[in-house]
């Protein structure tokens, strides 16, 4: 299981529904907000494509401006 | 469930909050604590780099076995927390998906057999198997017939374990290391200019110097962290200057002010020039040169180090004197530079006189401190231990020597090349801290230290690398081990090696992680631990030994190579090994020539017992075994060697190798120090370190009064005015050479019309085994490419690009051309990397070494390049 | 011969077409490089898609050089060889075409509706005007010909879907929907083919009008017996030169053949572009 | 799919009559090549693309560049790719552009999509940029310059600036900056990043090039060639709206207070 750190930006007044909808995602979770408008989520994969692809999603959610990998660690890596 | 869960958790946690903190989020308290709840799950340990001569400091953190994260470590003084990419993946190399995790045997009809195909097998079919092979050749044609060649990335403990497995009990000289292709020319010219190894000064110098002069070293690539320093030192102190050397265009030419591109071969023309130079202008330092200095000079028919039927060995007379010598008068020295005028030099060279004139002015600077850096340009040479010891003639004749920011500083490839192949003498003709087999003292104080029977010890120097594979071909070197390293991949002149290992009545063992060529080559592969899976110390450039603890298991049966050579020991009696032993030319007091004598009889007046194992004589005797597992020194971390044999292999090791530097100028700290701090450079004495060797008042064994004393004891007795001449002892002296140009053993002609020289690219370590298997800088630089000028190609209808056929009188690789990039190469030379396998340039290199230091010129060899048919 | 000769003759240049193409897009075999849309034949002699070249010069860009000298090659070869000829013996899709024609009639399923074949003329005006007002090539972007011959010789791809859902419209919904009604490119050859010498003749003597021939034709409408009987050659531009009439035939009064000199008055319904 | 979307409409026409069959194919045929004209991705074309308008219109989608190419660099899109399917592209990090010499993919061209007679120093397939300062290795202090190392014309697309590294106080900062005149955009640099997602890519070179104003010239540098001259808005009476300027200079809300 690999987990990432991603920084995400929104306009403020759509915090509480992109919190909502990151939630919503078994594989990510929100741990801290800020009222500018930014947050920090991470997200577990199993491979790093599929966290790539995970935040490409997460990068998709409506009224999301940006959304960055910050921090990615290995987790189990040999097979 | 419940205890992944909160794994995962905690971890999510971890890496929200160190985002957090990086992006300058308000994190309420209450997660900062989680988050350093979490962190505490992982276990941080301070480690060193594997790849490297430069020893960065690295931090690894390790969760349920595994590494899950690693950092430059910020308070090693080396690196402060900076790594290149190699060492950025660190916590990648062992995680390739071919790691070998089983004992690998070829076999027919489940027997071994030298025309089977590979199978698994236990460990216990492997040692029956090698030892079987190991007795067969061993009985018949005993110690001279079988063979270890070792490695500068031994840990120290298995560096030691080799050679005394090797020495004292099968009392063969037959190990070498691949530290010989790597810095033997370095180790002969620093032998025979101070009677002892190793750089005087220090990676301090650095930040202290007005001048780096780079010669032969690619240092922005291969010693990226140090070229860091360096690079810092100019930017930050205007008027430093940074000179480059080598025989092409490099990354070290975009800091230099001045760039030298000169022929091969021509660098000893150009050093006798600066010495002349700085005669003819007085920039000597008399003062200097006359307390500590005496000149001399030696042999110049020496040869080639090729094989004696070679045409170009024909008429030179000394080839087997080659590192004969002796003091010659000032005036002698004078008027042997006296040739090398700017005009001949600038002609031999190619370099404008204005460009080696600028050189000269900077070494003739007297206020000038200067740090001249060399490594493979210099040490793969056929002259390689002139050229060093030409080095030290400049920095000696201008006083710029052990003193803070003035250094000659021969840089080494491997991560241990000073630490284990050299310190612990890991050689054909070495024994631990600077002493040497042919020496009887040497010898007596071996067997005393390691409680050997007297004339255990084989006073007979071994087979070097090169003589090991010319051997194996010539059917006298029947068992080869291999150990942390790729010789089929990595010795010149390969493809004859290879067919001798594939097709000889001989038993070829590899231990090794990865599939390697030499693995693919032998007829058994050992699959062994890597770095992080093992405890382990390594010495670096510097003089710094550094010790790291184990950090995670070896995946399936890979088991450290230490385990390797300790098992092996178990299979063979003292009776087997310490009897009269055949050995063609050797002489020892008291027993007929071409014999080592019986010492079974000592032996058993020792104490010893016939059928006690040299694992229990060698390894695990009382002394040993009084350093017991668990220690409190692991603080938690496992020792699989230590488990499986009962004591602290590694710490008792230590402990007896380090007896024999104490006293000798090779002091070393206990084993317990080096996992408190970040490494210490020898000689430590009372707990202190060495900054500058030689040296008063940084070098406890120079004595308050005598300013500087090259106190090194080897070759200090030698005549005077020539070989025949009366002998005087010199010392505390260091020896200033005159040393001429000699043409190289191989240069462009009609049909093969170009220079090759082959080195290395930042992104990949040596032969690639393990940086290959990182997905990043596999991709980064994913083949090896012929490095080639534009007009050269043009001239052969060449493209970039286009896949090329090179060929020399040995083997023909095929590779693409590149006539841009990293590289730029004058007209007539060609650049190839060797890490690669699928591009196997050593097919085509010559096995032409240094006559004195036996180190292969990796640098010069003919080659002709045409368009591959597809 | 075998009733089935043509058939197989067809099937043979239309995967072998195809197959030359692979070997060149895959295996360097330089005998045909490129694909239907453009290519060379001996990496020499260019071919390029006229009705391509056509919607790009509608763009206002003018195509190149090369893409103008194949098109007139290609223009010119199967101007000679009939136009629709090329909708017959190369293009791929007729193996779908003919492949849910063959399904339908071997289950006996309902032939399904009858697009207007003039619907096609539209599209192909549609592919011009659309071409004009976006600036790109319009047909091309969507063509389900140009999916699946590309993506058969360069590489299978998300564009060979064209290929199930082309045979299941008509298997399903279609009276011969896409080669019949549809595609511009037939039209475009239609117009090119209504000219051409090369066609089917008719001997209204030896035929006893048993309908076969107009059972099978996967363009009915041009076996006309009352003109035929009269011009004795199939002068629409919609004949595809198949051969499958000639096949079927029993009293051989099928035949490829070159085109007479007009046969005197009456021309109506020679060609059927504006039908 | 798209032909399918395409299909279902041309057929709702037929089957309801000509007029309608035209309108209603022509609305949404309209519309969808419309849509796919504007080529949501950005993609990196062959070296001598010429400018995206000019190559989607004259590009024939033959695949002789892609057959030319000898490292499989290009491919032609596919349906569902972000590019306009059948047109030549290539995706850097996984192929980069080898810069051959001979630039066989553009000779090979027919349509005039790409310059058969491009010089491979002077294409523009995109341009790098080092899109992420923050991870890249090298801004971190790291000893990594793959990218610069790999780059085939270094130390002129890609040069390092050296900085000295304040927090160690001993090392040196070797920061990758490309230069936008020597890029061709190959993703030679893209592609060697070591991070697990490149921190330097090649974007589309519009995309990634900022335009200064027209009315300023950096004083230092005679030789700037700026491609627009500036035209300064002309002052004339007609261009002033005479009647604005005195509405504003009448409008007193909000500086007097309401009576």
């Amino acid at each position: 299981m690999n987990v990432s750190g991603v920084l995400l930006a929104c306009q403020p007044v759509h915090m509480a529904q992109i919190e909502g909808a990151v939630n919503a995602l078994e594989w990510a979770e929100v741990h801290f907000t800020e009222p500018s408008g930014r947050m920090v989520v991470t997200i577990e994969a199993d491979s790093t494509h599929q966290s790539m692809d995970r935040l490409t999603e997460i990068k998709g959610l409506p009224r999301v401006i940006s959304a960055e990998m910050a921090e990615y660690r290995l987790g189990e890596t040999t097979p | 469930m419940s205890n992944e869960l909160t794994r995962r958790t905690f971890s999510k946690l971890a890496v929200a909050a160190s985002v957090a903190g990086t992006m300058g989020f308000q994190v309420p308290k209450q997660a900062k604590a989680a988050a350093a709840t979490s962190e505490a799950g992982w276990k941080w340990d301070k480690s060193v780099c594997r790849f490297c001569g430069v020893g960065c400091g690295v931090m690894v953190a390790t969760q349920d076995d595994k590494i899950v994260a690693m950092k430059g470590d910020p308070e090693s003084p080396v690196n402060r927390g900076l790594n290149c990419i190699k060492g950025y993946f660190n916590a990648k190399i062992q995680y390739g998906a071919d790691r070998l995790t089983k004992p690998l045997l070829r076999k027919k009809n489940g027997k071994y057999a030298k025309d089977g195909k590979f199978e698994a097998v236990s460990w216990d079919e492997a040692f029956d198997v090698m030892a079987g092979k190991f007795k067969e050749y061993y009985n018949a044609n005993g110690p001279d017939s079988v063979a270890i060649f070792g490695s500068g990335q031994y840990t120290i403990d298995e560096g030691y374990a080799a050679a005394k497995l090797m020495k004292a009990g099968f009392r063969s000289n037959n190990i070498d290391p691949n530290a010989r292709h790597c810095m033997a020319s370095a180790v002969a010219g620093f032998i025979q200019t101070f009677g002892i190894d190793e750089p005087a000064g220090c990676y301090d110098d650095i930040e202290l110097t007005d001048a780096v002069v780079t010669w032969g070293a690619n240092m922005a690539e291969c010693h990226p962290i140090l070229w860091s320093r360096v690079t810092d030192r100019k930017l930050t102190h205007k008027d430093m200057k940074v000179i480059n050397l080598s025989t092409y265009t490099n990354r070290c030419s975009d800091l230099a002010d001045l760039e030298l591109i000169f022929t091969p071969q021509s660098d000893l023309a150009i050093l006798n020039y600066i010495a002349r130079e700085m005669v003819k202008r007085d920039a000597i330092d008399h003062d200097f040169v006359d307390k500590h200095c005496v000149f001399a000079t030696g042999f110049t028919d020496i040869g080639y180090g090729l094989e004696a039927d070679h045409p170009k060995e024909q008429g030179q007379t000394h080839r087997g004197k080659a590192g004969g010598h002796w003091t010659i008068t000032f005036d002698e020295f004078k008027e042997s530079l006296e040739p090398y005028n700017a005009k001949y030099t600038s002609e031999l060279c190619g370099v404008p006189v204005e460009k080696l004139k600028e050189l000269a002015d900077l070494y003739c600077d007297r206020d000038k401190k200067i740090i001249s850096f060399w490594t493979m340009g210099f040490n793969q040479h056929t002259r390689g231990t002139w050229v060093n010891e030409q080095m030290y003639m400049v920095h000696l004749l201008g006083g710029k020597m052990s003193k803070p920011g003035s250094s000659p500083f021969s840089l080494t490839g491997q991560p241990s090349a000073c630490g284990t192949a050299r310190e612990v003498g890991v050689f054909a003709h070495r024994l631990p801290a600077d002493m040497v087999v042919a020496n009887g003292k040497h010898r007596a104080k071996s067997e005393k230290l390691w409680k050997l029977p007297a004339k255990t010890l084989n006073p007979k120097v071994g087979t070097h690398a090169v003589k090991m594979m010319r051997q194996l071909r010539d059917g006298k070197v029947k068992f080869h081990w291999s150990m942390v390293t790729n010789p089929f991949q990595n010795f010149a002149n390969a493809n004859e090696w290879i067919k001798a290992a594939r097709t000889g009545d001989n038993f070829i063992v590899v231990s090794d992680c990865y599939p390697t060529v030499s693995a693919k080559v032998a007829d058994l592969v050992l699959p062994a631990a890597m770095i992080y899976e093992k405890w382990g110390s390594y010495g670096n450039a510097e003089r710094r030994t550094q010790h790291w603890r184990q950090q995670v298991k070896a995946p399936g049966e890979a088991t450290g190579d230490t385990w390797h050579l300790l098992e092996f020991a178990k299979r063979f009696t003292l009776a087997e090994c310490w009897k009269e032993q055949p050995l063609p030319g050797v002489k020892v007091e008291g027993s007929p020539d071409g014999v080592l004598p019986d010492v079974l009889e000592e032996a058993k007046a020792m104490g010893y017992k016939p059928d006690q194992t040299l694992y229990d004589v060698l390894f695990a005797h009382a002394d040993m075994k009084k350093y017991e597992w668990p220690d409190p020194i692991a603080d938690g971390h496992g020792n699989d060697i230590a488990e499986h044999f009962g004591f602290f292999v590694q710490k008792a090791f230590w402990e007896e190798y380090r007896t024999f530097g104490i006293g000798n100028g090779h002091d070393l700290a206990d084993f317990d120090t080096y996992h408190r701090v970040r490494g210490l450079r020898w000689p430590v004495v009372n707990g202190r370190e060495t900054q500058w060797r030689f040296a008063e008042g940084s070098d406890p064994y120079v004595k308050p009064g005598e300013g500087f004393n090259f106190y090194g004891k080897a070759l200090k007795t030698i005549p005077h005015g020539g070989p025949k001449g009366e002998k005087t002892n010199h010392a505390g002296k260091a020896k200033i050479f005159f040393r001429p140009y000699a043409a190289p053993a191989e240069e462009p002609d009609a049909e093969y019309d170009l220079w090759l020289c082959t080195g290395r690219v930042l992104e990949h370590w040596h032969s690639g085994s393990m940086t290959k298997r990182v997905e990043e800088l596999n991709r980064a630089v994913p083949h090896a490419v012929i490095y080639m000028h534009p007009k050269d190609a043009k001239e052969r209808g060449l493209n970039r690009n286009d896949l090329a056929l090179l060929e020399s009188r040995r083997g023909k690789v095929q590779a693409r051309i590149e006539t841009g990039g990293r590289n730029r190469v004058p007209r007539g030379l060609i650049f190839v990397p060797w890490f690669d396998e699928n591009v196997l340039i050593n097919k085509l290199t010559l096995d032409a070494t240094c006559p004195i230091s036996k180190e292969t010129d990796y640098k010069k060899c003919a080659v002709k390049i045409s368009k591959a048919t597809a | 011969m075998t009733a089935l000769r043509f058939q197989i003759l067809r099937r043979i240049t239309q995967l072998g077409v195809l197959a030359l193409f692979w070997l060149g897009a895959n295996m360097h075999l330089g005998v045909l490089t490129g694909n239907l849309s453009g290519s060379r034949i001996f990496g020499v002699v260019p071919m390029a898609d006229p009705f391509a070249a056509l919607q790009i010069a509608t763009t206002g860009h003018l195509p190149g050089n090369t893409v103008l000298i194949g098109s007139a090659v290609t223009l010119g070869l199967w101007f000679l060889l009939g136009g629709r000829s090329f909708c017959s013996w190369v293009c791929p899709v007729n193996l779908v075409s003919d492949a849910a024609a063959a399904t339908k009639r071997r289950f006996r399923l309902p032939i399904g509706f009858a697009v207007p074949r003039s619907t096609r003329n539209w599209v192909l005006a549609l592919a011009l005007v659309l071409s004009a007002t976006s600036g790109v090539a319009a047909f091309e972007l969507v063509s389900p010909i140009g999916f699946i011959q590309r993506e058969l010789i360069f590489g299978v791809g998300l564009g060979l879907l064209a290929v199930p859902l082309l045979f299941l419209a008509d298997l399903t919904l279609l009276k011969r929907g896409w080669c019949g009604s549809l595609c511009p490119l037939g039209a475009f050859w239609s117009l090119v083919g209504s000219r051409s010498p090369l066609g089917i003749r008719f001997d209204d003597e030896s035929c006893n009008r048993c309908m076969d021939c107009v059972a099978v034709c996967p363009e009915a409408h041009v076996l006309n017996f009352n003109h035929l009987s009269t011009t004795g050659f199939i002068r629409s531009g919609d004949c595809t030169r198949c051969g499958r009439c000639i096949e079927v035939c029993s009293t051989e009064a099928c035949s490829f053949g070159m085109r007479p000199p007009p046969a005197g008055a009456t021309r109506n319904g020679d060609t059927h572009v504006h039908g | 799919m798209s032909e399918a979307f395409s299909r279902r409409s041309f057929f709702r026409g037929g089957l309801s009559g000509r007029g309608v069959a035209a309108a209603t194919a022509g609305g949404l045929g309209a519309s969808y090549v419309l849509d796919m004209a504007k080529a949501e991705g950005r993609p990196t074309r062959p070296p001598g693309a010429r400018p995206e308008e000019h190559f989607l219109a004259t590009c024939t989608k033959c695949g002789q560049c892609v057959e030319a190419c000898p490292f499989g660099t290009l491919k032609l899109a596919t349906a569902g790719d972000e590019v306009p399917a059948g047109t030549p592209w290539f995706e850097p990090r996984d192929v980069p552009c080898e810069m051959c010499e001979d630039v066989p993919c553009a000779r090979a061209c027919p349509s005039g999509s790409l310059d058969t007679q491009i010089n491979i120093l002077d294409a523009s397939m995109g341009l790098a940029v080092m899109t992420d300062q923050e991870n890249c290795l090298a801004y971190k202090g790291l000893r990594c310059e793959a990218c610069y190392r790999a780059c085939p014309l270094l130390d002129e697309a890609i040069t390092l600036d050296m900085k000295p590294q304040e927090r160690t106080g001993r090392h040196a900062y070797f920061l990758p900056i490309v230069h936008s005149e020597a890029c061709t955009g190959c993703g030679k640099c893209e592609r060697a990043c070591v991070m697990e997602k490149a921190a330097i890519q090649v974007l589309p070179r519009d995309l990634a090039l900022g335009i200064g104003g027209d009315h300023y010239r950096f004083g230092w540098d005679e030789e700037a060639i700026i491609s627009r001259d500036f035209v300064a808005p002309t002052s004339s009476p007609q261009v002033i709206d005479q009647q604005g300027v005195l509405d504003s200079m009448n409008d007193l809300s909000g500086i007097e207070e309401a009576p």
